[in-house]
């Protein structure tokens, strides 16, 4: 069924009778070409491409729990492509491209919303590294421009111009950049993905791969094994617990990343703002809520929760840039599993093992990246080599010094 | 989080610097050949379990001394915390 | 004898008081420290030696002690050697010498900046301040907290009498802070 | 207005009137009251508009809970959205507004969408507004934005203080009601620390709205003895008007404490709110229940509310919504209301109760086996339509209806670390799980009790067994200990626009429609229908969506799952949370120790890091920076400048080992370094990556003052702490930072020598043979001050850096400043200093940027690869050793009028520009004033062997395109026979 308005007003003058599920409830077919583990926007990004762009009809996607209920449940829904180095900058541009077409191309309105996001300058080695990086945005055939200290108060007033301890210098703005309806993003790469005979399999958690001499054969689940040509790792925050069972070590740490919604208010933030001295970033949702979020809790942690010192840090940090937030009140706060990766940037490669490919490592940055690696990996999937925009994202290149670290921080996961 | 620290009793994590998996004290051999793989190895895998960890915090407001913080990382219980420079003796570690 | 003029953390001449309630805060130039940390291997003799110069043993895990000089615990086997800046100026030297190859010491008198908070209320201010539970710390008992964000030892001298110590040169923001803390609690 | 909704009795003091404001209109109330309950008693129901449909909206319950009656407190910079009237505490001259309406309350035109619901049925968006493309930002999206959202913000910075403070106790207990009194009691009594925070004012719970009696006596008087009684004990502290809002690890709580919020203006230096985290040893959860609602058609209406709340409302607020009253029931909870309130002398219409089998009531009437259908009346409730137990219809004539549907257990904070409720059967509703927050135990209706009786006897024994304390209960009063069993009845077979979650208009219908499309998990149902998602956290909605999902998809609730409940139990205004750390306290202020002279000299100040740098010292006269930073740079090229260096970090390396541990720290050797010499060092992360520069003085065998970058600090000393006490934990080596110890200035150029001479004492020879280029010793000047003097440079010039204890820098800046007047002394700033270390070719910050090698750097054979170093193994990885890797170059305009800018990137000097053409980048760009040009320092392919070449610098995001030729780093005198003279 395609959705659309003149749909919407039939279907209310016929007491909304016909809408169906927007994805099929299925049993488990014994083998699959491609298996998918990961019901995430990884995950059903890549189940859509595979199908829509690369003609794969007979795959899987399997969930552990109910599809979009990890990261891309919740995030902080920015989309952007302001992105320094020649390994990043041209995927986040490819995966910006398709975020600009992405409700025509799943018929599914998960709002993208380009009002612009602005990276704050606050000193003159700030305003040097962002000049770098917005010329590599625009030789990467990106959008960025470089505004001065009034510039950035014509549209944002209200921020701290006054007594800031870290005057507002500039900033770096990229106007295609934006939010996103998170969790429709899931759902309507679910709903497209179904649409071309996908399965979508909830509640079916992996519990083991089948591999034999150095091949994987398929996976063990919750609900049976499930013989795949071949199986496709996307689930972010587990990669590591789920490599781990096809006997990997990954140059990843998981840790604990908090975000906030605050009460909903009327309309006061255009756009998406970056404070470039503290740890605090900031959109409002349409429904009001200002959507934030700052810095790790810095620990390991699978626990999907955080505690108070980085609460009070981003909120410092909010009350620094924004002093009319005080009497905002923060509504709900909520902590995700980040696989955070030795240079901050995330793999799409081959395994060790043939038939084994995996998708991860994307730090607090897969959300924005989600159509680019759904595309990339169905790529990877279906010709078993690297689309061209994500050549860099190789397991080697820790063995072989190629590392990709936008914020040169080295090999703690929890700077990047 | 209140981790407690063996002299000083228990003292809240904010006043720690965390820096990751308590393995980076066993620092490879220079001179082994394939030192170059054995420190990628120590440099950038990790076993990130799910579950107990044994990871490596700075008291930077405190003493300064670096403890090896036995924590579930599921739970974040934590059921051990030592001295590092202990560990790092106890593992044959010393000059 | 030189001829250069000191000024306060503050950057005034003479030390800077604040009186809220019943609690003075009052900026402490006039005191002197070094810091002693025991050689490898020769903790016990540094003990020694510290006792000498303190007249009192040397202080174990979170206390201070001694007379006109004193020392207190900053970590395993390093103590901060406490004295009257007036008749101490130079401490690192003494401290230098009693200690010998025993121990290495170095000069920390400007390093750090001091408040005494004093008053019966002071308690209540103080745990506006730090995570440390004040009401329970007794005299003779020091901890090393954050504060504002800075890295400050806190001595308890007495139930109403505690010293904080904070880096030089945050001294403005530090006090700030226990300023405000004081007409808030107070 | 008259309070005409008075009622006898409560615990509000009419001895007072307090004035306030409600939409510009004037009311009169009593201390004690809240602004609910103060509208009530003026007759005002209509309270604000729901956020989607705007339907009107009145008051629903009593407490947190409250979905529907939220306003806009106070006005002007103190403008308060999305304040609850329910726990508003009356003030005088109080001042609110209601909310998302437009022209006004009583007519709002987005009340239109009311009569499109049909069409804006949940998750409707995300079928629509699709075509074209571009009409999303333009259109639908601004018009959904403006139609959205609740109250608004002033726009203006908040004036208020707000705190943080820090608390201990042994025992928390979270709730002051009966169990939450009575645990406190008994572990007080018992002498342990005890701290009692409730959210509400008045300490006491429901005690405080029952009109049922303790050792047969009014309630509330057992409530004020035994508070009484604890605010004697020492060791007891009552936190009321404190929300504990988060159970985080290891016994930390947070805790809101609203100290200002009840008052019409805040005495100076008071907070309006307090953060408290409280360490506790144990913690007690007593935050009783919630009544839950009962959904029908149209239960939204104004003068709809809880049974309990009315219930409230009359008792301890002397206050009834209306005059004629009737209640809805499935349990026995709401006849209790109707008693109280008839009491009171309220009309009761009628209660209808679900259940068949009820006794009738003689004092009203009771229909038995009924059911509430609808409810009509325009901006309130004027009628009730009752369909009767044989099918016949009634309508009922009343202004409120107090509904219930049971009662559900508090059990949020059981919940926030990811722990589960379990169903329990008997009161049909979810009770705390086994796996609860370490050290957290539940007692009263929160854990099921639902007896007052119950709530005593558990709390003071959960007390006790928290505390592990011996002997027996205290003495606790005689209670009614009625027994309560729940059955579930969620919502009137038949309805469809019954309202669950009343804020964000979801409804019956609406759950149906998510199940239809397969949203059919919790977390689906929540997120497509937005179920739960308003400002009251879905405390009185959740439960009824649950059930009817449960319903439609043929399961039991407990299989259908629960929302788990986060932090904050309230929702808490993000002042709070940031405390005093804003505006320019956003982070502690360092200060130089010439500080008070810069700033009596005019110097323009530039924040590095926490530290404030002079930035330039302009002179009378100089219209712009580049005068000022132009002159600091020539004169002191010319003669002698000083700079404030004291930000750099110093850590004094001592031991017997500590050469040694220099020579694993640093990628270059020191084990050979003399004593009274200084040696430049490179530091590299284990990755092989440059993580900091710096130079090393051996003041003794056994002692070197090592310097760092100033943004690096702190990092190198933890990291060097780590290598001392991780790695070679046997290395005879102390550490011991000195930072903020020595006032430490350069002092640089031709007459540095000359000028210093005036200072340090004669006895110290510091001639070119006596002290050469980077000697180091301790000194003393100004007639036997301690100093230590350094003679190194970074401006390439002869150069010294001298270190005085700090507190006599400031003095010695007046002194070198006084002494080198005859030389024509300059002060720089850090603008003068950059400058001369780009014309120089001294890598900075800008260069050890986090990605760059010593390779890069131009310092590649300094890699030792005789001796174990940090990083040096890993810096061999072929990728960090490419044939075209990136080298440091000097880059020159070949037109000297051009600017170069750092950040452009360098592209060969003809060809396409794009990112696969870019050869480099520049990460430094000045203009020298001693070679009359821009400069920039760069990293560029291969660019050892590019020396000469012709290049473009672009940079499209400043629209430049210069050209450009490739030198030496090394600007001025590339010999280094300056700093040698």
């Amino acid at each position: 069924m395609r959705y659309s308005g003149f749909k919407v007003i039939q279907q209310a003058l016929t007491g909304h009778k016909g809408w169906k599920p927007a994805w099929r409830d299925l049993e488990l077919k014994p083998h699959y070409d491609i298996v998918i583990i990961g019901g995430g926007g990884h995950g059903l990004a890549t189940a859509h491409y595979l199908a829509k762009i690369y003609g794969h009809h007979k795959v899987a996607v399997i969930e552990k729990g109910w599809i979009g209920g990890g990261n891309v449940g919740r995030n902080t829904t920015i989309i952007r492509s302001n992105y320094l180095l020649d390994g990043n900058e041209p995927f986040y541009e490819f995966s910006l491209k398709l975020w600009e077409g992405l409700e025509q191309d799943v018929n599914y309105n998960a709002m993208v919303s380009q009002r612009g996001i602005i990276n704050l300058i606050h000193t003159d080695a700030q305003r040097d590294a962002f000049t770098r990086r917005g010329n590599a945005m625009i030789l990467n055939g990106a959008d960025a421009e470089l505004l001065d200290a009034d510039q950035v108060r014509r549209e944002y007033p209200f921020l701290n111009f006054n007594d800031a301890r870290f005057p507002i210098k500039g900033g770096l703005a990229q106007r295609r950049g934006g939010t996103v309806r998170h969790d429709a993003v899931a759902w309507g790469y679910a709903r497209s993905a179904d649409s071309f005979g996908v399965d979508i399999i909830q509640n079916c958690e992996v519990t083991g791969f089948r591999i034999e001499d150095g091949t994987c054969l398929g996976v063990e689940t919750s609900k049976g094994f499930i013989g795949a040509g071949k199986v496709g790792c996307a689930v972010a925050g587990n990669s590591g617990r789920l490599m781990g069972m096809a006997g990997m070590r990954l140059p990843i740490e998981s840790h604990v990343l908090q975000a906030f919604v605050s009460e909903g208010l009327k309309p006061v933030l255009p756009g998406v703002i970056t404070f470039g001295a503290g740890h605090f970033y900031v959109s409002q949702s349409d429904k009001g809520g200002l959507v934030f979020g700052g810095d790790l809790d810095g620990y390991n942690s699978y626990a999907q929760r955080g505690n108070l010192p980085v609460v009070e840090d981003v909120c410092e940090g909010g009350m620094a840039l924004m002093p009319m937030i005080g009497r905002a009140r923060l509504l709900r706060m909520w902590g995700g599993i980040m696989d955070m990766s030795m240079d901050g940037s995330p793999i799409i490669d081959r395994t060790g093992i043939d038939g084994l490919y995996f998708n991860g490592g994307w730090c607090y940055g897969g959300f924005k990246a989600t159509p680019a690696s759904g595309y990339c990996f169905a790529h990877l999937l279906a010709r078993d080599e690297p689309h061209p925009t994500a050549t860099a994202y190789r397991f080697d290149r820790f063995r072989t010094g190629h590392m990709i670290d936008e914020k040169g921080m080295g090999n703690q996961p929890n700077l990047h | 989080m209140i981790i407690h620290h063996p002299l000083l009793g228990p003292r809240d994590s904010s006043e720690f610097v965390y820096l990751g998996d308590a393995s980076l004290i066993d620092r490879p051999d220079w001179q082994d050949d394939d030192a170059v793989t054995a420190f990628h190895d120590y440099a950038y895998l990790r076993d990130n379990p799910a579950g107990l960890h044994r990871e490596l915090w700075f008291h930077e407001g405190g003493d300064r001394s670096w403890l090896v913080v036995t924590r579930n990382t599921v739970t974040h219980e934590i059921t051990g915390v030592e001295l590092a420079r202990d560990v790092a003796r106890a593992q044959g570690r010393s000059k | 004898m030189h001829d250069l003029v000191a000024i306060t953390a503050l950057g005034g001449s003479e030390p800077h008081v604040d009186t809220v309630g019943t609690v003075t805060c009052t900026e402490v130039p006039k005191v002197a420290l070094a810091s002693v940390a025991a050689r490898a291997g020769r903790e016990a003799e540094a003990r020694k030696a510290l006792e000498k110069l303190i007249g009192a043993s040397a202080p174990d895990v979170g206390q201070f002690g001694g007379d006109v000089v004193s020392a207190f615990w900053t970590g395993p086997d390093q103590w901060m050697v406490e004295a009257p800046f007036d008749t101490h100026e130079e401490l690192a030297h003494p401290t230098k010498d009693c200690v010998g190859h025993t121990a290495s010491v170095s000069e920390q008198t400007d390093a750090w900046t001091r408040f005494d908070l004093e008053g019966t209320d002071v308690r209540a201010a103080l745990e506006l301040l730090c995570n440390l539970n004040c009401q329970k710390m007794g005299a003779g008992e020091t901890a090393r907290t954050s504060i504002h964000h800075l890295g400050c030892f806190v001595l308890c001298r007495s139930t109403g009498l505690f010293s904080l110590y904070g880096p030089r040169s945050s001294a403005g923001s530090l006090h700030h802070a226990i300023v405000a803390a004081m007409k808030s609690a107070l | 207005m008259t309070q005409d909704n008075r009622l006898s009795g409560g615990q509000i003091d009419r001895t007072k009137t307090l004035n306030f404001k409600f939409d510009n209109r004037s009311y009169a109330a009593h201390p004690g009251d809240t602004l609910a309950s103060a509208l009530l008693a003026n007759g005002v129901r209509l309270m604000g508009r729901s956020f989607k449909y705007h339907r009107p909206r009145g008051v629903l319950t009593a407490g947190s809970e409250e979905p529907n009656a939220i306003v806009e407190l106070r006005s002007g910079d103190r403008q308060e959205p999305n304040t609850r009237a329910t726990t508003i505490e009356m003030f005088d001259g109080l001042e609110a507004r209601s909310q998302n309406r437009w022209p006004s309350l009583k007519f709002d035109a987005l009340a239109i969408n009311d009569r499109f619901s049909n069409f804006l049925s949940a998750g409707f968006y995300y079928k629509t507004f699709m075509w074209p493309a571009a009409f999303w930002e333009k259109l639908y999206e601004p018009m959904i934005r403006r139609a959205a959202g609740l109250g608004s913000l002033s726009m203006q910075e908040d004036p208020d203080e707000y705190d943080k403070g820090f608390r201990h106790c042994d025992l928390l207990i979270i709730g002051a009601g009966p169990s939450g009194l009575a645990a406190a009691l008994t572990a007080g009594r018992a002498g342990s620390d005890v701290i009692l925070a409730d959210e509400d004012f008045a300490l006491g719970g429901r005690l405080n709205s029952e009109t049922f009696t303790l050792n047969d006596r009014p309630a509330d008087e057992w409530v004020a003895q035994t508070v009484a009684e604890l605010s004697a004990m020492p060791n007891v502290r009552l936190m009321p008007r404190t929300t504990v809002i988060g159970a985080f690890d290891h016994g930390i709580y947070g805790a809101v404490e609203r100290t200002g919020d009840h008052l019409a203006t805040l005495p100076s230096g008071k907070p309006r709110q307090i953060l408290w985290r409280i360490y506790s040893q144990r913690a007690l959860l007593c935050a009783g229940a919630t009544e839950r609602p009962i959904a029908f058609e149209n239960n939204d209406r104004p003068g709809v509310m809880l049974a309990s709340a009315l219930r409230t409302y009359a008792n301890r607020f002397a206050t009834t919504a209306a005059q004629r009253v009737a209640i809805f029931t499935n349990n026995d909870d709401g006849h209790r209301t109707a008693a109280d309130l008839h009491n009171k002398g309220v009309k009761i219409a009628a209660v209808v109760d679900v259940r068949p089998d009820v006794p009738i009531n003689y004092d009203y009437e009771v229909l038995a086996g009924a059911q509430v259908v609808d409810t009509k009346g325009r901006l309130g409730l004027s009628f009730v339509e009752v369909k009767l137990a044989d099918g016949s219809k009634r309508t009922l004539d009343c202004g409120a209806l107090g509904v219930s549907g049971g009662w559900n257990p508090n059990v949020h904070l059981t919940c926030h670390q990811r722990g589960r409720p379990i169903w329990n059967e008997d009161l049909a509703a979810f009770v705390p799980g086994a796996d609860l927050p370490p050290g957290l135990t539940v007692a009263g209706a929160a854990n099921g009790m639902m007896s007052t009786h119950g709530a005593l006897q558990s709390g003071a024994q959960a007390a006790v067994e928290a505390l592990e304390l011996g002997g027996a209960l205290p003495d606790l009063p005689k209670a009614e200990d009625a027994q309560v069993s729940q059955t579930p009845y969620w919502y009137v077979p038949g309805c469809a626009r019954a309202w669950l979650d009343q804020q964000n208009d979801v409804t019956v219908k609406d759950v149906k429609l998510s199940h239809q499309e397969g949203f059919r998990s919790v977390e689906h149902l929540k997120r497509y229908t937005t179920l739960g998602m308003a400002t009251d956290q879905g405390k009185t909605s959740n439960m009824g969506g649950l059930a009817i999902m449960a319903e439609l998809a043929g399961k039991s609730i407990p299989e259908t799952g629960t929302t788990i409940f986060r932090p904050p139990y309230t929702p808490v205004s993000i002042g709070t949370l940031a405390g005093r750390m804003k505006g320019q306290e956003f982070h502690p202020t360092r200060l130089t120790p010439s500080h008070y002279w810069a700033k009596e000299r005019g110097a323009v100040f530039v924040e590095v890091g926490n530290w404030l740098r002079a930035q330039w010292f302009p002179l009378p006269g100089e219209m712009h920076w580049r005068e000022s930073v132009d002159r600091e740079v020539r004169q002191t090229r010319a003669s002698v400048g000083v700079c404030d260096c004291t930000t750099l970090g110093k850590i004094d390396v001592q031991g017997t080992d500590a050469a040694d541990f220099l020579n694993r720290i640093y990628c270059n050797g020191f084990a050979k370094l003399a004593v009274g010499k200084t040696r430049y060092g490179l530091m590299l992360r284990e990755d092989g990556i440059a993580m900091d520069d710096g130079t090393a003085g051996r003041m003794a065998e056994d002692h070197f003052v090592v310097t760092t970058t100033t943004a690096n600090a702190v990092k190198v000393y933890q990291h060097m702490e780590f290598v001392r006490q991780c790695l070679f934990p046997d290395m005879d080596v102390q550490l011991i930072s000195t930072t903020e110890a020595w006032a430490q200035y350069a002092v640089a150029g031709p007459n540095s020598r000359k000028l210093l001479q005036k200072i340090v004492d004669p006895e110290f020879d510091i001639s070119n043979q006596g002290f050469p280029f980077m000697a180091c010793a301790n000194i003393t000047v100004c007639g036997g001050l301690r100093a230590r003097l350094f003679r190194i440079s970074f401006s390439g010039e002869l150069a010294f850096e001298i270190a005085v204890p700090s507190r006599y820098g400031d003095a010695l800046m007046r002194r070198l400043m006084q002494e080198g007047e005859e030389f024509n002394v300059v002060p720089y700033g850090t603008e003068a200093l950059g400058v001369m270390r780009i014309e120089k070719g001294h890598a900075a910050g800008n260069e050890l940027n986090g990605t760059t090698t010593a390779l890069n750097l131009g310092m590649g054979r300094m890699v030792s690869k005789k001796k174990d170093s940090i990083g040096s193994t890993l810096s061999e990885r072929e990728g960090l050793n490419e044939a075209d890797a990136l080298n440091m170059v000097g880059v020159k305009p070949v037109n000297s009028e051009d600017k170069i800018t750092a950040g452009a990137h360098l592209m060969d000097a003809s060809g396409p520009v794009d990112a696969a053409h870019d050869q480099g980048y520049i990460t430094s760009a000045a203009f020298s004033p001693s070679l009359d040009s821009h400069i920039g320092l760069g990293f560029l392919k291969n660019g050892g062997d590019r020396q000469g070449e012709k290049m473009r610098l672009v940079s499209p995001l400043t629209d430049l395109t210069v050209e450009v030729e490739i030198v030496s780093a090394h600007f001025v005198d590339p010999e280094g026979e300056r700093l040698r003279a």
